[in-house]
């Protein structure tokens, strides 16, 4: 596999394009709107906000991509920031401690997340929405019902700071920096024998069962995956903006849609992270170009509701057309002795 | 019609939730001196009209008391319902009420329906405690319960109907809106613009703030930017506050409800913004930052103490004693000069805690509200 | 002579470009059963499509009783009294046995489906087929594979079905089995129904039919009386050639060496006492009906549904294997039969395919062994745009040596093949017997499953036959006399003592 | 003639996926029953049965047309909304006369059709996965919800507020219609062709294309039946109201009605299952509301067990082994590979024919 800029280019261009069609024709319309969006600060302002669905969409682009959803990311995302708050109260020493606490309980989350789901057969849907259930009731239960508690300062740095005094853009938001590791993370472990394996498991599980991969391992590790992201996203959700009791209501609904956006296709085997990214970038700029175009609050959903539909229809006939035409134009085979579906 | 809180007057030119009538005596209520003892705000009561309830009288105490909840789903809620349970505690204690039953609804208007006719049905409770989820929805099962014959109380959010015994609240949404959009005129230059950040739509309590807000706006020379639905979650918040600075100068901040008033604070920091005139509310979180900042601000204030009332009246009932048949309670916003004094009181209380909780004389405090 | 019941003439299909049916023609007379044979891609299903209305024909016309027919579906070709039971099963697992028969023409009675009378109309059509002993209630995921066939028979039946066309209805049946089948057959001659019949099977083609269409590449041969015509005359048709010259010969340098693989006394709920050693360089060739454990041996083996009593070594070794990953770890490849379900995941490139295994066993040396993919797949001559291509647009035998490549790579001690040359063409067939004698003679041992006999006998140096889950007799190939071979080794198939084939 | 199949009907599955839900049910009762017992109640009385009854009649409703699209491989997670505006379209239609009832319940139900129909559409027609093809009408709707109905809105008459509120005996109404649908539903399934259809084309669509089932006929029908049903539940909603809802789409019934659907053992991938299975469904969770009610569960608590118990019971359904291939040699089974319920029963079965 190349690792070129060319590479890339090439693959935008063969993947489903739609979304970097439909994230540049937003920015455009943004920029047009408000020249004051294309600024240095307001892009960095915008990364921030946008950080932790990009991460919850990478964990929910390796779930998705095995042939599975997770549900419990919104739940789980929710519980991080209400239990670091509830631990740190405002204690700075305390919040490495808690950070490592947190990515642990997202990995166990994950973990039975996978393994209810693989060992014991229970459709991913029903799991994610059953811990999905647990994982907001436990929380209010424990804290109960409102958050308690306050965040350090030290944690709400990773969401709300970044390097400073950058030439040009003023400040480097760390939220920026981690979306880069992290998305180049996962492009590399896509790359890897275990995303390729995670990628042939959601195409045909069957097929790589019989290739000697283990099917409930590489599923429960992409649940695993999805649960330290979302953990992620918590300590970037909870830094930008602090403690509310809402947080994280509905993002897995936000975060499923955006990887369905970037083209990765429900039931497994077929999409692209770089995309999925894409398509959370898009969902939060869909967000932003409502508010710069001024649409009234309440007509979102409905445009929102359009805009996916339009968009995954789209993709969907678009695909059907290439496999199409890629057929056709495909060199006459010396052997054409079976069905091509 | 007294019921004060009621959106069924759907006529008026203002839109759906303005009723001119319930803004004017509102707004009136605010400056008239309640009656009962400034110490128990919880027991004020202004411009009472008494009623008997010598028919529901019990003998004994010991008295089964049923509570119907909407929900413990926001800061609000959580810290008047320990109140409640505190103030339970104390009258169990005392034996005048024995068993204290409890539904949740968890926000669902139809469970809590249901859970209201399974109040009825059981038969025992001696009086039922109603805080309603949504005012139009739960009229129908309120009136129920009246028919039943058992002393209904409802609190908090009304319902289209006065059969409830006595139905307690604080002044209400207009004044409560009201407090803070004349904060903003009195404060502002002329000229200067606002953003609104609402909950979400069609809730009532929440609606009569925005609808009392939006009247004193439209007549004064502010300029309000829009109004934004959030539903009260942090990122959301600083998210929009963020994007409107991008596009100018944001000088004053309304808000129909306390919750993530700090975030939007927060959006004008990393934005490297001057700070806005504020209207949040009693939450502590709101409090500190006010404080910590030196901002301009106002606290309108939904008195949490509230949750005490229905229990206290609850007992008043079986016992015979005569109640308000609406029970208005003071609803004072906090300003500068009493910002300290709050501070103070609720020092060692979590951030999401209200300052105006009224709980601080029950043997519970402060242990309750602190690790709950 | 009765006037033929069904005539297509010069039936012409392409796909994708490429013809597959030159200009064929047909005649069914009413009441016969008229057999069409030929080679695997030879275009059979391709024409019984055409006829049930599932592809419409590029030229060429179809007359029923005379009369021009075009059919656009296969519910309007069913209403015309023409059914199907196609080469894959077309029954919902978990609807009953009445449900599937009228599943699209469910009988009414004042608007309601009436339950009572598809029952009985169903039981009737079981009846009327001499059928007994199975529930028009039954469910079909409960059934055997042989019942399902009888329920797929009477579905195509219960249209009032002039002419049923069968692609290869004993292709899942065991012995026994097909008896039933015989039995149904003789049976729809007497009602009157005209049978066209494909079977790879010459037993059956001269066991029951009355006429041969023979097809080759596509083209029509002749058609003439079975009974004008011996087993050889038939396999002449349809090869055109030796069948003997047709396999490479064993490359020189090949030695029989060690044993790589012994089962002694392996068992599981469908396997019985299976005995077999097979050595270092040597082809075993696995004959033996459909159905009668060839897979589930190579399943055994290979960890999928292992083996619960016996034990297996590999290379003297005594080995577990109760996975495929486990199998692979041991240096095991499976070719799988059907490459589509279990050996390919479609929408990846051909070198995600042709590393599947590395990446999932070997994750650590993945990248450095995966290099050698490429010079593979140029090695094995796959036909593709680029390695990037997704497998779902190559052709059946290109994806069959992405399946090889992909166990190639990681260079087994013990390769199982499971009908690999199922569904690809004379060409590819080719090159995948050098292929398997080149691995051979770098000392594999290969298990190699076929059920054409051909194959197994031009390849093997020793066959091992099965019958329900036993191994029923072994042979020695080069002892085995030319002319009776067939014969030998359908008699240890079907368990019968005759010599079977004519 | 003697085929293998003298044994197709021993061979059967001991138990149906429908019954095992009912016994489910069963020992949850019981076991419910016995906890509430030990704390000094009665979960069988008559005010907790009427409970248990008005619980259910809501999603029982909503469930029993999500029952329809899942048995067709499809979803819909749009019903809340359908919910939500059928009750407004009913109220303010009405607006409290009672002549327009009728009027009113023809408007809610027939603006529910249309939304499934457009699922319907956009599912075939588009080929959107029904994920997210019903969480996009969904939002489309909210989105006319929140801008036009800022509040509850409209008014019933108070004759159509029996539907909510009476009780026939012990029995409330609303249940009563709910059984009702429910009835029609298992009907519908088993005496029209196209309940047929929705078996074969969740089970195997290519299947029913071959064999002459318009399928993306099927599967709109299927959307339309399933708004409509939420639709009648949105109807419920406003008789208990008085008044029609925005906010009801807030309650989490389209999650619920699924979990309610699988819990009655329905397969989430199409073509298995039914409404009798869901109507169990919907009494477990009822039940599990009723006891946790009675025992005065903290609302959250509610939550976790919930959540456990819907895992757990699927869980176990799918431990349930599909009968398969059957075995040929039943002798060898000494250590066992992986014990699982049903293989005693199918290793007894030899397969004749062998020596
Ligand atoms: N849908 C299709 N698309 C492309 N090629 C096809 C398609 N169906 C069949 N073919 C090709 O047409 C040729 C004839 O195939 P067909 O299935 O008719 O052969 P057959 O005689 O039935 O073989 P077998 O004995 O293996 O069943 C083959 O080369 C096959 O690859
Ligand atoms: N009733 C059944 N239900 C499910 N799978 C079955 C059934 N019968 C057979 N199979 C599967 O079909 C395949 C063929 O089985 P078997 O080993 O008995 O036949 P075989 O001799 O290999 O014949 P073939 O040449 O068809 O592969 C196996 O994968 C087996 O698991
Ligand atoms: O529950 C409501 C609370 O959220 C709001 O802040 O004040 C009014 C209450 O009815
Ligand atoms: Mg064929
Ligand atoms: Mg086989």
């Amino acid at each position: 596999m190349r690792t070129t800029v060319s590479g890339i280019t090439s693959r935008i261009l063969s993947s489903n394009a739609t979304v970097f069609v439909l994230l540049a024709v937003i920015f455009a319309v943004v920029f047009a709107l408000n020249p004051g969006f294309a600024e240095p600060m307001s892009l960095m302002a915008f990364v921030k906000k946008a950080a932790p669905l990009i991460l919850l969409a990478i964990g929910q682009y390796f779930v998705i991509v095995s042939g599975e959803f997770d549900l419990s990311v919104g739940s789980l995302v929710g519980a991080q920031v209400v239990i670091a708050a509830l631990l740190i109260d405002g204690n700075e020493s305390a919040t490495l401690p808690v950070i490592l606490l947190m990515f642990a309980g997202g990995i166990v989350v994950g973990l039975v997340n996978g393994l209810v789901t693989t060992l014991l057969k229970v459709p991913s849907i029903i799991t994610t929405l059953g811990t999905m259930l647990v994982l907001y009731g436990a929380i209010r239960w424990l804290t109960g019902g409102a958050p308690t508690g306050s965040l350090s300062t030290a944690f709400r740095a990773a969401g709300r700071q970044g390097v400073d005094d950058v030439p040009l853009i003023g400040q480097l938001p760390w939220a920026l920096l981690i979306v880069l590791v992290v998305g180049v993370g996962a492009v590399f472990l896509m790359r890897s024998p275990w995303g390729r394996t995670l990628i042939a498991v959601g195409d045909n599980d069957q097929a790589a069962r019989f290739a000697g991969a283990r099917v409930w391992w590489v599923k429960t590790a992409a649940f695993t995956l999805s649960g330290f992201l979302a953990t992620g996203a918590g300590i970037l959700i909870g830094g930008y903006a602090g403690v509310t009791a809402q947080v994280g209501e509905g993002m897995e609904f936000t975060a499923i849609t955006a990887v369905v956006l970037g083209g990765v296709v429900l039931g497994g085997g077929r999409g692209w992270v770089v995309a999925a990214m894409a398509g959370a970038l898009t969902v939060e700029a869909l967000f932003t170009l409502f508010n710069q175009l001024s649409v009234p609050s309440t007509v979102r959903p409905a445009a929102q509701g359009l805009i996916i539909i339009a968009a995954v229809a789209y993709a969907a006939i678009d695909r059907a057309r290439r496999a199409r035409t890629v057929t056709e134009t495909h060199p006459t085979p010396r052997h054409t002795d079976v069905a091509t579906p | 019609d007294d019921q004060a809180d009621t959106g069924d007057d759907q006529t008026s030119a203002e839109g759906d939730w303005f009723v001119q009538e319930d803004f004017d005596r509102q707004l009136a209520q605010r400056d008239v001196t309640p009656e009962g003892s400034a110490d128990e705000p919880w027991l004020q009561a202004i411009e009472p009209e008494w009623v008997d309830t010598a028919a529901f009288a019990k003998e004994g105490g010991d008295a089964t008391v049923c509570f119907s909840n909407a929900s413990v789903s926001n800061p609000w809620r959580v810290t008047g319902w320990i109140t409640m349970q505190q103030q339970v505690e104390v009258l169990q204690e005392s034996g005048d009420i024995g068993e204290f039953r409890v539904s949740d609804a968890a926000d669902d208007d139809n469970q809590q329906i249901s859970d209201i006719q399974a109040f009825v049905d059981a038969g025992d409770c001696d009086t039922i405690i109603i805080s309603p989820s949504t005012t139009a929805t739960l009229t129908p099962a309120v009136q129920a319960a009246c028919d039943s014959g058992v002393p209904v109380i409802v609190f908090d959010r009304g319902v289209n109907t006065d059969c409830a015994v006595t139905f307690i609240h604080p002044i209400g949404g207009y004044a409560y809106g009201a407090d803070g959009a004349e904060f903003l005129v009195d404060n502002l230059e002329p000229g200067s613009t606002v953003l609104a950040l609402r909950i979400l739509p069609g809730v009532d309590v929440l609606e009569n703030r925005w609808a009392a807000a939006e009247q004193i706006f439209n007549d004064s020379e502010l300029d309000v930017l829009g109004f934004e639905f959030t539903e009260g979650d942090g990122a959301t918040i600083k998210d929009i506050v963020t994007q409107y600075l991008q596009r100018g100068d944001v000088d004053g901040i309304w808000m129909d409800a306390g919750d993530g008033a700090v975030a939007a604070l927060e959006a004008f920091e990393d934005a490297g913004k001057p700070y806005p005139v504020m209207v949040g509310e009693d939450e502590l979180s709101f409090l500190r930052k006010w404080k910590e900042t030196g901002i301009t601000a106002i606290a309108p204030v939904y008195s949490n103490f509230q949750w005490r009332t229905p229990i206290l009246a609850a007992v008043k009932i079986l016992n015979g004693e005569e109640v308000p048949s609406e029970w208005v309670l003071p609803q004072d916003p906090i300003t500068d000069a009493d910002l300290d004094e709050y501070l103070e009181r609720n020092a060692d209380m979590p951030s999401l805690h209200y300052a105006k909780f009224g709980g601080e004389d029950l043997p519970g405090f402060p242990d309750a509200w602190q690790d709950r | 002579m009765t006037a033929p019941l069904l005539t297509m003439t010069g039936i012409q299909k392409s796909f994708l470009g490429v013809r597959v049916l030159h200009g064929v023609d047909l005649t069914v007379r009413p009441g016969e059963v008229h057999a069409l044979v030929g080679e695997n891609g030879a275009g059979k299903s391709t024409l019984m499509k055409i006829l049930a209305g599932v592809y419409t024909a590029d030229a060429g016309t179809v007359t029923l009783d005379g009369e021009p027919v075009r059919f656009g579906h296969p519910a309007a070709a069913q209403r015309a009294g023409v059914s199907t039971v196609f080469q894959e099963f077309n029954l919902l697992p978990d609807r009953t046995v009445a449900e599937n028969v009228y599943l699209g023409r469910e009988p009414r009675r004042r608007g309601m489906v009436d339950r009572r009378r598809m029952v009985a109309d169903t039981r009737r059509l079981l009846e009327d087929l001499g059928v007994t002993g199975l529930s028009a209630r039954a469910r079909v995921r409960n059934l055997s594979v042989a019942e399902q066939q009888i329920v797929e028979i009477v579905k195509a039946m219960s249209h009032d079905a002039r002419i049923i066309s069968m692609d290869e209805p004993t292709a899942a049946l065991a012995g026994r089995e097909v008896a039933l089948l015989y039995r149904l057959i003789e049976r729809l001659k007497q009602l009157g129904v005209a049978v066209l019949y494909v079977s790879h099977r010459l037993k059956e083609i001269f066991d029951l039919c009355d006429r041969v269409t023979v097809l080759k590449d596509g083209a029509l041969v002749d058609t003439s009386d079975t009974a004008d015509l011996t087993t050889d005359d038939l396999v002449r048709k349809m090869v055109g050639r030796s069948i003997t010259g047709f396999f490479p010969p064993k490359l020189p340098g090949t030695a029989l060496g060690d044993v790589r693989l012994r089962v002694t006394g392996g068992g599981n709920t469908q396997l019985d006492g299976v005995d077999l050693s097979v050595r270092s360089g040597e082809i075993v060739g696995f004959a033996g009906l459909q159905g009668s454990g060839r897979t589930e041996l190579a399943h055994a083996l290979f960890g999928i549904a292992p083996f619960t009593v016996g034990r297996v070594e590999v290379d003297g070794e005594g080995a577990r294997i109760r996975s495929p990953r486990q199998a692979v770890r041991y240096g095991i490849g499976l070719v799988t039969e059907d490459r589509k379900t279990q050996g390919l995941a479609l929408n990846q490139s051909i070198a995600a395919n042709a590393r599947l295994v590395l990446d999932a066993v070997r994750p650590r040396s993945a990248g450095r062994a995966a290099k050698a993919v490429p010079g593979l797949l140029s090695s094995l001559e796959l036909v593709a745009r680029g390695h990037d291509q997704e497998v779902r647009f190559l052709s059946g035998g290109n994806q069959q040596k992405v399946v090889l490549a992909k166990w190639l790579v990681i260079e087994p001690r013990v390769m199982i093949l499971d009908e690999p040359t199922r569904g690809i063409d004379v060409g590819a067939k080719h090159a995948v017997y050098t292929l398997i004698r080149e691995l051979a003679a770098a000392g594999m041992a290969i298990l190699l499953i076929s059920s054409e006999l051909s194959e197994v006998i031009g390849m093997a140096d020793r066959i091992v036959v099965m019958r329900d889950g036993v191994i029923s007799g072994e042979l020695d190939a080069a002892r085995l006399p030319a002319d009776t071979a067939e014969e030998t080794i359908m008699a240890l198939a079907t368990g019968q003592n005759t010599g079977a084939a004519r | 003639m003697k085929p293998t199949s003298s044994t197709a009907t021993a061979r059967r599955a001991p138990l149906s996926t429908t019954t095992v839900v009912y016994l489910a049910l069963l020992g949850i009762l019981l076991v419910g029953g016995i906890v509430v017992a030990a704390t000094g109640d009665t979960l069988f009385s008559n005010a907790n049965l009427v409970d248990m009854l008005t619980r259910s009649s809501l999603l029982g409703f909503i469930a029993i047309g999500q029952t329809l699209v899942i048995l067709c491989r499809s979803l819909d997670l749009s019903v809340g909304y359908v919910v939500a505006l059928s009750s407004l379209v009913a109220a303010t239609t009405m607006d409290g006369d009672p002549a327009r009832i009728p009027l009113a319940m023809a408007a809610a139900l027939g603006v529910a059709a249309v939304i499934g129909l457009v699922n319907g559409l956009v599912v075939t027609k588009l080929k959107v996965n029904a994920f997210i093809a019903t969480l996009g009408v969904g939002l489309i709707v909210k989105g006319y919800l929140d801008t036009w109905y800022a509040g509850p809105a409209g008014e019933v008459a108070p004759a159509f507020q029996a539907f909510g509120y009476t009780r026939i005996g012990p029995l409330p109404l609303s249940a009563i219609v709910m059984v009702a649908l429910a009835g029609a539903g298992i009907w519908f399934l088993h005496y029209t062709r196209t309940g047929h259809h929705m078996f074969a084309v969740g089970g195997d669509t290519d299947v029913a294309r071959m064999s002459g089932v318009r399928t993306d006929r099927t599967v709109i029908v299927a959307h339309i039946l399933c708004a409509v049903a939420a639709g009648v539940a949105g109807l419920l909603i406003a008789s208990r109201f008085g008044t029609g809802s925005a906010l009801v789409y807030d309650d989490g019934y389209d999650l619920e009605s699924i979990a309610a659907v699988v819990l009655g053992g329905t397969y989430l991938l199409g073509g298995r299952g039914g409404i009798g299975g869901t109507l169990g469904g919907v009494f477990i969770l009822a039940t599990l509301d009723t006891v946790f009610n009675v025992l005065s569960v903290d609302p959250f608590i509610k939550d976790v067990l919930r959540g456990v118990i819907i895992i757990a019971a699927v869980a176990i359904y799918a431990r349930r082994r599909l009968t398969r291939k059957p075995d040929r040699f039943g002798g060898h089974v000494d250590p066992p590979p992986r014990p699982a319920p049903g293989d005693g029963a199918e290793a007894a079965h030899v397969k004749g024919g062998v020596a």
